[in-house]
């Protein structure tokens, strides 16, 4: 996205796919600047997302995957739905298409300095909050947060996305992982059930606590009550919406949320902020 | 600027026509080779934006063609096709779409001769026509060296 | 008391009366417009909604439009062309005929809002009508514009003006006008194709691709409509000229066999362009083929749902 | 700021000064053909408004924005390049005060807190734009309910109205100061003037409800009343509200390429489809016309106003009101609003 004109993607090339569901829906994309430079200028927090712009056939907002204390790529997990995607997934290591971001807001890590955090991921929606723990977690900024906990569910194990992330999270002594499955499976040792069941079993006191929440819809509407019932303010329950875009600049209206727009006031509210608006997401 | 060769997008049924375009090939028989082919199941599954998509990517010309009325593999697909065809023939050739871009046959899957003798014909009328322009989507409209 | 009036009055015992004795659960018909010349749709669902239910040659809108997907019992105020697209969505199994009761109004045209501006470019504040007579006023100006000068095109043609199918009729018969004679069609056919093409295609030079033609169209039901689809996508969304005239080749087509010349499309395109144009091409070529006209008979089957042996067809080889 | 006569007989020169090598617009045509068309013609001042509102100038229903190229061993392979605005120096002559107020509420959304949109900026910024105040309202129309006013001053650099077979000119902007120092119109007193001729063009207008009430009312109040299925109910959908609005904006972003190359381009697009908000999955936010008109009045009446400091997206221009085919009436539908019981 270039100083003078947000419309204009800057240059990538593809430099890592990897395929992360046994139904091969989830692909995971690095990408690096064509231009270095244009690295920097991509200056992001996690929680933000960009749009994956791929010439002649249009673009997708796709949630950040990466930190940005990883350097020399950007990293997105893109799932095979509409147009893009589903062409986005036939593309190979070494093409050339476009980033543009990035976009939105961040979750608010900066203002829950000294806070203890709660990241609750269901499904493929653990994507930018893959890139927040990893963040947290980076030596410049765990020292700033209490404890950290990260609870994450997805159908099966091979729905399971970086795992050698959350494995390599498990070892440490400074953050809980809680992954969990929604069935039994043989061989599976982790946590099974619906990540609200999980949450409720080992859900940490809410006292200067703040909950960040991401999943599909009905994943967020069941998280709550729990999170009610632990004593969480809407206040204290951050979540990031979804809705269908094009500009991401607040301008082409299609993500309207009463008067917020998605992309631009969001994706990232309070449910504070969201009692206060018309449900349509 | 070489002599124009008029491209013509051919629909064919799978059972007839495109069984003669086989024989003709089989025995030999040459015909020109200005056609892109897409083989149909039917001519009933022809719908009119196939043809219309056809010119607006740049064909010059467009036939189609399938069984002799009776003679459906689907008993009444090819009937069904005729009366779409009339309606589709009348409406465009009433905004102008020059008659001679646009063929409909029957040929069955024996009709080897009649294939070549029509895929002559089509080509010869297209031609005289000349390149597609009026009809076309011209796409972008951008000079390319713009951003080349 | 004039025609108008009297069904009128008609119109509003009748739904009042389908209404409380639960034969109809909403009575779909035309209301006072806010503006001039217009009659806006009602939905009536209480009798005491029902005074506000009026007759008037403003309404060009085709309420048949509002009966697929549908759940309640309807009773439907339907001048000639309106009756018969409401027979038409029947026999498509759009609708349940026991579901509907066509109260049929003989109608004698309608005013085309677009010639009375052309006869009085002034602001028009108020518009009366009696039968034969509409009275226009504005900031020091009163006109009076005898209807029959300013009927719809459509209207024009009608040979259908009273309800051909109906439960009841809210007035006496009105005597149809002599069918369109499609001569301007021939005469275009005369030019050269060139010719022809520029003339639709300046036909649809203002075209902003709104759809509002096909929205207001009663058969346009479809749940994806063809513009819309993207996997292919058939159309480019921007205002390519060539897109655009696919889309009202297509949407042409679509209705071949099915419209009743209600001149709803006409009505609601917001640049005044006659698309119907496309549709009388084929309305002429349905009529000579195969002598149909639609939505005159409950089991009557649409052309293109049926075929002949010997279907004329010359032209292929 | 000053104000300014032009006689008749000075009108052609004035208007030759006006444009002064820059693409000159003024309303051309008379009702439905009447557009903002480079002035060739006599001028004509009794229009009442152009068919269309002046959005188009500055965002075009279809604006080709980014272009790229599939040239291998080209420079730039496959990586979108900026087509720019090709916007050029213009003076708009005959803006209805309630349009430039919508080209005003429409700036503030392409330019906003976080973003500039440059294709619109470039437009924007460099059009002098001269209003025409409405001496006698037209049928369909209500400024003053919505805010503005028959002589409303926001988004001009100059405010005209018709005097003696000339025009007197009000400065509005340093721009429009500059702009009428430059032609030959002499320096006049019409304070007075055009007071009395906007409380007379506002009394004409008749006993508007200004609906003050929505303003009161809390979103999800206005959100959750009942009459919105009804107000729906006769809504075909087509969306034609929005494409006539002067501050609807919505648009959306498509790709055309064929073997050569694409380009990227905008066309504008109608929260009255269906389509608009569906995602992906399926899933829509707005999936009946019951969402999709709450959404529009919601959007003008309530959301823009929040955004944009009590200025509402209705200008009262009335095209809606006699565009719709089906007669939903922004007016009825405001008071059912501001009467809204949840």
């Amino acid at each position: 996205m270039s100083v003078n004109n947000p419309y204009l993607p800057y240059p990538v090339r593809i430099s890592n796919i990897s395929v992360d569901s046994p139904d091969k829906s989830l692909r995971t994309f690095k990408f690096e600047f064509l231009d270095p430079e244009d690295e920097n200028r991509f200056e992001y927090l996690p929680g933000q997302f960009a749009e994956l712009s791929i010439p002649g056939e249009g673009e997708i907002p796709i949630g950040i995957a990466s930190s940005p204390l990883e350097k020399g790529y950007v990293m997105f997990t893109v799932n095979r739905v509409g147009h893009v995607s589903s062409f986005l997934h036939n593309m190979k290591v070494g093409d050339i298409m476009g980033v543009r971001g990035p976009l939105g807001h961040p979750y608010p890590v900066h203002s829950l300095t000294g806070q203890n955090i709660v990241v609750i991921a269901s499904g493929f929606a653990v994507t930018t909050l893959r890139g927040t723990v990893a963040w947290l977690l980076h030596p410049d900024n765990r020292p700033n947060y209490g404890r950290i906990t990260f609870v994450y569910g997805a159908r099966s194990p091979g729905h399971l996305l970086f795992r050698e992330d959350w494995e390599a999270w498990q070892q440490r002594d400074d953050i809980d992982v809680f992954v969990a499955i929604y069935k039994m499976v043989p061989g599976w040792t982790g946590k099974v059930g619906f990540v609200p069941a999980v949450l409720q079993e080992i859900c940490p006191p809410a006292t200067n606590t703040s909950a960040i929440v991401c999943g599909p819809p009905i994943a967020i509407k069941t998280t709550q009550p729990v999170l009610f019932e632990a004593g969480f303010k809407p206040e204290n329950i951050i979540m990031s919406l979804e809705n269908r875009m094009k500009c991401g600049l607040g301008i082409c209206g299609r993500c309207n949320v009463g008067p917020e727009y998605v992309c631009k006031d969001g994706p990232v509210f309070t449910l504070a902020q969201l009692n206060e608006l018309p449900p349509e997401y | 600027m070489s002599e124009f060769e008029p491209k013509v997008v051919a629909f064919f049924c799978n059972w007839c026509t495109y069984g003669a375009a086989d024989l003709a090939g089989v025995s030999r028989l040459d015909y020109p080779p200005n056609f892109r082919v897409v083989r149909l199941p039917c001519t009933g599954r022809l719908n009119p934006k196939f043809i219309l998509e056809a010119f607006k990517r740049g064909a010059d010309g467009v036939w189609v063609s399938g069984c002799h009325p009776g003679d459906c593999h689907y008993i009444a697909g090819n009937y069904h096709a005729r009366r779409k065809f009339i309606l589709l023939h009348t409406l465009l050739e009433t905004i102008g779409v020059d008659p001679n871009r646009l063929r409909f046959s029957w040929i069955s899957s024996a009709e080897a001769n009649k294939f070549q003798a029509m895929a002559k014909d089509v080509v010869e009328h297209v031609r005289a026509c000349g390149p597609n322009v009026t009809f076309r989507k011209d796409e972008l409209r951008l000079d390319l060296a713009e951003v080349a | 008391m004039g025609n108008l009036e009297t069904i009128t009055q008609k119109i509003r015992d009748k739904a009042k009366s389908l209404l409380s004795s639960g034969q109809a659960e909403v009575v779909i018909g035309y209301r006072q417009g806010t503006t001039p010349l217009v009659a806006a749709p009602f939905f009536a669902r209480k009798p005491e909604d029902c005074d506000k239910l009026i007759w008037s040659s403003f309404a060009r809108l085709n309420l048949a439009n509002y009966l697929p997907n549908r759940k309640e019992k309807v009773a439907l105020v339907a001048k000639g062309c309106d009756a018969r697209s409401a027979v038409g969505q029947i026999t498509e199994n759009q609708f349940q005929r026991e579901n509907l009761y066509l109260l049929g109004v003989p109608c004698t045209g309608l005013v085309d809002p677009a010639q009375v501006a052309a006869k009085e470019p002034r602001p028009i504040r108020e518009a009366k009508e009696t039968d034969e007579a509409i009275t226009i006023s504005g900031s020091g100006f009163t006109v009076d514009i005898k209807k029959e000068e300013v009927l719809r095109r459509n209207c024009r043609t009608c040979s259908h003006r009273t309800p051909t199918l109906s439960d009841e009729l809210t007035g006496p018969e009105v005597p149809g006008a002599k069918p369109d004679d499609f001569a301007d069609i021939q005469a275009l056919l005369a030019k050269t194709p060139d010719e022809r093409l520029a003339y639709f295609k300046d036909l649809i030079k203002d075209c902003l691709r709104c759809y509002a033609c096909r929205n207001a169209c009663p058969l346009c039901y479809c749940p994806i409509c063809f513009v819309d689809e993207t996997r292919p996508q058939w159309l480019g969304k921007s205002t390519d000229p060539m897109d655009t005239m696919t889309f009202h080749i297509l949407r042409g087509l679509h209705c071949a066999g099915r419209c009743t010349a209600c001149g709803a499309c006409e009505t609601a395109c917001p640049v005044n362009i006659k698309v119907r144009e496309f549709n009388r091409v084929l309305d002429r070529s349905v009529q000579e083929n195969w002598s149909y006209e639609p939505g005159l008979a409950w089991e009557q089957k649409p052309p293109l749902t049926v075929y002949q042996p010997n279907d004329p067809a010359d032209f292929i080889k | 700021m000053t104000e300014y006569i032009v006689k008749e007989n000075a009108l052609p020169d004035f208007f030759q000064a006006l444009a002064n090598g820059r693409r000159l617009l003024a309303p051309q045509g008379q009702g439905e053909n009447c557009q903002l068309a480079p002035l060739n013609g006599p001028l004509s001042l009794d229009y009442a408004n152009t068919h269309m509102s002046p959005k188009g100038l500055f965002f075009p229903q279809t604006e080709k924005i980014l272009a790229f190229h599939k040239l291998v061993d080209k420079p730039h392979y496959n990586v979108y390049q900026d087509l720019g605005d090709h916007s050029q120096p213009t003076v708009i002559f005959g803006i209805r005060p309630c349009d430039a107020r919508g080209l005003a509420v429409s700036n503030r959304v392409f330019q906003n807190d976080r973003f500039t949109d440059p294709y619109w900026k470039g437009k924007y910024e460099q059009t002098v734009k001269i209003g025409l105040a409405c001496l006698e309202p037209f049928p369909q129309c209500f400024c003053s309910a919505m805010g503005g006013g028959p002589f409303g001053e926001n988004g001009l650099d100059v405010l005209a109205y018709p005097k003696d077979k000339g025009l007197g000119l009000k400065a509005l902007t340093p721009v429009g100061e500059e702009l009428l120092k430059a032609t030959k119109a002499e320096p006049a007193d019409l304070a007075s003037e055009i007071k009395e001729l906007e409380q007379k063009a506002i009394e004409a207008q008749g006993s508007l409800d200004d609906y003050k009430t929505i303003n009161e009312r809390q979103i999800m109040e206005l959100y959750k009343a009942d009459h919105w299925p009804n107000t729906a109910e006769p809504c075909l959908g087509c969306g034609v509200c929005t494409f006539f609005c002067p501050t609807c904006h919505c648009f959306d972003i498509q790709d055309e390429s064929n073997e050569k190359g694409g380009a990227r381009m905008r066309n504008w697009d109608t929260c009255m489809s269906p389509l608009f908000t569906v995602h992906g999955t399926g899933h829509n936010p707005r999936p009946s016309k019951t969402e999709r008109v709450r959404q529009r009045f919601m959007h003008k009446l309530k959301y823009i106003p929040i955004k944009q400091d009590g200025v509402r997206g209705c200008t009262g221009c009335g095209r809606c009101v006699v565009m719709c085919p089906a007669n939903i009436d922004i007016r009825s539908v405001a008071a059912l609003m501001a009467q809204a019981s949840a």
